[in-house]
């Protein structure tokens, strides 16, 4: 446990070093959010029957990017080693670093998300249940995220690889999550979806640390 | 002439001599902006097809004009400092990017605020707006990078380099989002055309866009010396200064 | 009979086809220092990874008696160069369960010569000064097995002889010690070897 | 010209030394793609509208995923001040290290366009135009996303601060080639677009090279 | 009067806001070696970088008279992990636009003691194999000036002495040679030395 919020706080502090880090993946993400309307074209009324499609893509991009770096530097400077050797539990280091993943770059993108909303003319029930959503997309996000992470630490480029790697596991996270946001649109009931989203976030804080430390342990082994 | 130029480049000489000019500068631009404010929002009489909403103008107008040759005069600087190494051109630099990055928030807040009693709508994809947008992006950007590079001995001369290559894109983009504009939208609601408007709605605004440029230049100033007395903090001349105080 | 630290027995290892060693056996008693010499490539770093588990491809016997893992400096340092000197050391505390006192942390500061770096962000030290915030592990914990390699490259000729010292004083309390190095060790003890190639 | 040669042989090689690092783009482009019809819903009609925007918007971020690494490894192991010191020209090899960059990762997606195409319902008139907009596009995007690159080289965590930098440079060249697109589509000229896309790359040929080298001298400069 | 190759007026360097050196000046004649000297983080990476236009951040006056470029050696090694030995070895001569023979390239990796390495990605070296590879930089090339920063570090006993025969060497035909290292440097050759500190 003293090695949770110590790794937390370590990995906090890295980054309030460069208080910018902290903004960086919410300007990148209502910059991607932005591109959209250029790419796509600029009717409103269309904008607004795929703004639900285009935040997620955008909030799941701004994951993505991240996602390379939670054992990159780690792994470089010889830290991650470190820790293998210490006969600590590498479960809890890893649930610390998606924790600190996810405070750093899910949490922020949570918060924006309203505004983001706002951007792509989407109205308030559609708002609120893209931000629950999001709220209890984006630690499994980061969870298996954490897992594509740790499997290509060791290549010299992971970026792309760790996209491909994960994307197959976000599929049922995604589907879930805009389907609630239509059934919010719609005026549905959303509860149901709620539940499985939560039950696929416990099942992911159980079973994906077992699986990234497993793969922080071979990347060390060299 | 260029002598003058490196003179005024020393961080001394330039905090002596803008030191005589930054409180009438700032008093100045304070009675402008008071008086244009009140000219505007008192005096002026409401647009017949707007109503009361046009006053926005006086606010949104300078700040947009302003958060245009802002970023002219933030590569102007970058140039100087990479041309020259001239460290105050730097600093100069480092000051104006978040001004010049509020200013084109203010053109961009106040365009939704008005936006929205006369097109029904905060935003629209328009070729103006847009344009305005990715010109905050571009000032964004040299704020962050600024930021990242915090520690780093060629923040200054990296910054440099983002600047001056954005200010070569900033007409390419305003050109092709035009025409791109053009292509989709219904010019129903064109910005391009100078509206037609009567000397007593002219007047005033010509002399809020005067007193902005005023205010900009103070603050920046202001900046520019805050900055010089963080960095020179070690030097005589920064110690004597604060002793006459 | 003393209790061993470790025992290695018939340790072999292969890499890129290559034998690098063979029939590798020893052991490493309480108050030992056991050096690992060979030119370069000859399988020193991969000898002591594989002591550690960090290495695993390699076939033989290697059993610890230890309460406590070594302690272990590697080609790669293990320190965080966005970190600061003092974060750098608590943060090997936290890793070993170890209480490290701020006072302890000082003294291991002035011993290192980086009096004045305490907040100095590891990225803007120098070489020779990142090595010694790594080699500061071993000063601020109290683990009984010391495992590095090449704790001396880097290091200027007055750390050279602060660290034959701490070597010195870790034996004198008991400690075991395997060490890899291309320099020669001066120190008051008998050394046993351990030629590869 | 002769390190030109050399520095581009020399990055294919690197690359190819792990063949798979060859297929990611397209993966990922591929990944992108698909996910897109599921953040979105997938009728068709609505997807043909969009489908030029979002194949333009996979195809920017398969590139600015793999922009990051463009100088980093370089940086890292030394070789980009070996360059500085060598008294070469900066400009060819910078030139080299983005034609090389553009072979890797801009080129293949321009070959597997019209397949992507296909997978969102384009027509024939539209694919080829977006295929030739992009291969008109894809190398300015090279050229100009280097420049974010060479100035985030020094910096711990590149990935977003990229994005961010670059973006407002890749706008025009968006807008140009969407609008190309929709010409197409809508059977109208395209040759306007095709030149004033061609005079954008050209630009990015002489001018972009010499930001990105001045970047590169301030990133060695440590 | 000899035509200095370096020649060095007031240098004066600070960092993070300690001064590193002040009021240095010097020069390389062909033919010499200059040793810098000093403590760890006394700033003698930081004066070769200066030399080489690498760091700017330094005030005086630093004037070359050479046709080439010097080679460098520094802490970062500039070899790419992903390519093999020869093909790193043959980058450096692309680099300096030297015409470098394969013969020149089989003897430079015979004498590196890397025979059998050839086509070994740098990847899979040892720290000391791969501190050969940047040192065979030196072997394939003429300049007349070196520039090397801790070569010696992570290398073995027989390399040390191949590499002051190898210094040895380039002195005789007149290059020049400046070098930090923390360990003696053992020629048959007057050697100036400039401490820092
Ligand atoms: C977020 C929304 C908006 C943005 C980003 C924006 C941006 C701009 C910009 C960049 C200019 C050009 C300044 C120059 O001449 O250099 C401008 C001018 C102007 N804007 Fe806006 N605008 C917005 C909304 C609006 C709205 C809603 C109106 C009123 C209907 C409006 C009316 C004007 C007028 C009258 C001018 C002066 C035109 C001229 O003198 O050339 N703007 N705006
Ligand atoms: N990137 C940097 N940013 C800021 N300061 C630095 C940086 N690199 C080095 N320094 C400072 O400059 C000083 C000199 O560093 P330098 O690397 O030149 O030392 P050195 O003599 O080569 O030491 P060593 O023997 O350890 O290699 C150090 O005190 C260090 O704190
Ligand atoms: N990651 C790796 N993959 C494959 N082979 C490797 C790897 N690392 C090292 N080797 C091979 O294993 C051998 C031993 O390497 P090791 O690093 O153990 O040598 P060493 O004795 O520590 O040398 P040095 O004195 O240079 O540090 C080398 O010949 C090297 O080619
Ligand atoms: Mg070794
Ligand atoms: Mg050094």
């Amino acid at each position: 446990m003293n090695l949770f919020i110590a790794s937390v706080q370590r990995d906090l502090l890295v980054h309030f070093r460069h208080p910018s880090e902290v903004l960086n993946p919410l300007i990148f993400f209502v910059v991607v959010i932005s591109l959209f309307p250029l790419g796509i074209g600029p009717e409103p009324g269309q904008l607004k029957e795929i703004a639900p499609g285009i935040v997620w893509v955008a909030a799941l991009l701004a994951t993505l990017m991240s996602m390379d770096s939670m054992f990159r530097s780690d792994f470089e400077d010889g830290s991650l080693e470190q820790v293998v050797l210490s006969e600590q539990s590498t479960f809890i280091f890893v649930l610390a670093k998606v924790a600190s993943h996810w405070l750093l770059s899910g949490l922020p993108l949570v918060l924006l998300m309203p505004l983001a909303a706002l951007l792509l003319f989407l109205d308030e029930a559609g708002i609120w249940a893209l931000t629950l959503s999001l709220l209890l997309v984006s630690p499994t996000l980061s969870l298996l995220g954490g897992i594509g992470a740790a499997l290509t630490v060791g290549l010299p480029r992971g970026g792309l690889l760790v996209t491909i790697l994960v994307m197959p596991l976000y599929v049922p996270v995604l589907v879930l999550a805009t389907a609630m946001v239509q059934a919010a649109e719609a005026g549905s009931e959303t509860i149901g979806y709620i539940y499985w989203l939560l039950a696929i976030l416990f099942g992911a804080v159980c079973l994906a640390p077992i699986a990234t430390a497993a793969a922080v342990n071979v990347a060390t082994d060299q | 002439m260029f002598k003058w130029f490196h003179r005024l480049g020393s961080p001394k000489i330039f905090f002596e001599m803008s030191g005589r000019w930054q409180v009438p500068l700032l008093w100045l631009s304070v009675v402008m902006l008071t008086g244009g404010a009140a000219w505007a929002l008192l005096f002026v009489p409401p647009d017949y097809q707007q109503g009361n909403s046009v006053r926005i103008m006086y606010i949104h107008v300078p700040a947009a004009i302003l958060a245009q040759s802002g970023y002219v005069m933030m590569s102007g600087a970058a140039a100087v400092f990479l041309i020259w190494r001239i460290k105050l051109a730097d600093v100069a630099v480092k000051c104006i990017a978040p001004l010049g990055a509020s200013i084109t928030f203010i053109a961009l807040l106040t365009g939704a605020i008005w936006g929205k009693p006369t097109w029904g709508t905060w935003w629209v994809w328009d070729a103006r707006l847009t344009s305005t947008l990715v010109l905050f992006f571009l000032y964004i950007g040299v704020i962050a990078l600024r930021s990242a590079m915090e520690r780093h001995a060629g923040a200054g001369r990296a910054c440099a380099i983002l600047a001056l290559v954005g200010v070569v894109n900033l007409p390419v983009i305003k050109f092709s989002v035009e025409w791109w504009y053009t292509l989709h939208q219904p010019a129903s609601f064109s910005l391009t055309e100078k509206p037609t408007m009567p000397v007593e709605m002219w007047l005033p605004l010509l002399v809020m866009v005067v007193a902005y440029y005023l205010f900009f230049f103070a603050i920046w100033i202001m900046r520019i010396r805050n900055e010089i007395l963080l960095t020179e903090k070690n030097t005589d001349w920064v110690k004597q200064w604060l002793a006459t105080r | 009979m003393v209790i061993q630290m470790l025992q290695v027995r018939n340790a072999r290892c292969e890499r890129d086809g290559r034998q690098l060693f063979e029939d590798l056996s020893f052991s490493l008693a309480p108050g030992e220092l056991l050096q690992v010499v060979g030119g370069n490539g000859s399988g020193k770093s991969t000898l002591l990874r594989a002591l550690l588990g960090l290495y695993t491809d390699c076939q033989g016997d290697i059993n610890w008696s230890l309460d406590e893992a070594p302690l272990y400096l590697g080609h790669r340092l293990g320190i965080k160069q966005s970190l600061t000197v003092i974060e750098n050391l608590r943060w090997f505390g936290v890793l070993r369960e170890a209480p490290v006192s701020q006072d302890r942390i000082d003294e291991a500061v002035y011993k290192l010569g980086l009096t004045g770096f305490e907040d100095s962000l590891c990225a803007h030290l120098s070489e020779g000064q990142r090595k010694r915030v790594a080699l500061g592990q071993f000063l601020i914990m109290d683990n009984p097995c010391w495992v590095m390699d090449e704790p001396f490259s880097a290091i200027d000729a007055d750390g050279l002889s602060f660290l034959m010292a701490i070597l010195q004083e870790h034996l004198d309390v008991n400690g075991g010690i395997v060490i890899s190095t291309h320099q020669p060790i001066t120190i008051d003890r008998p050394i046993n070897t351990l030629a590869l190639q």
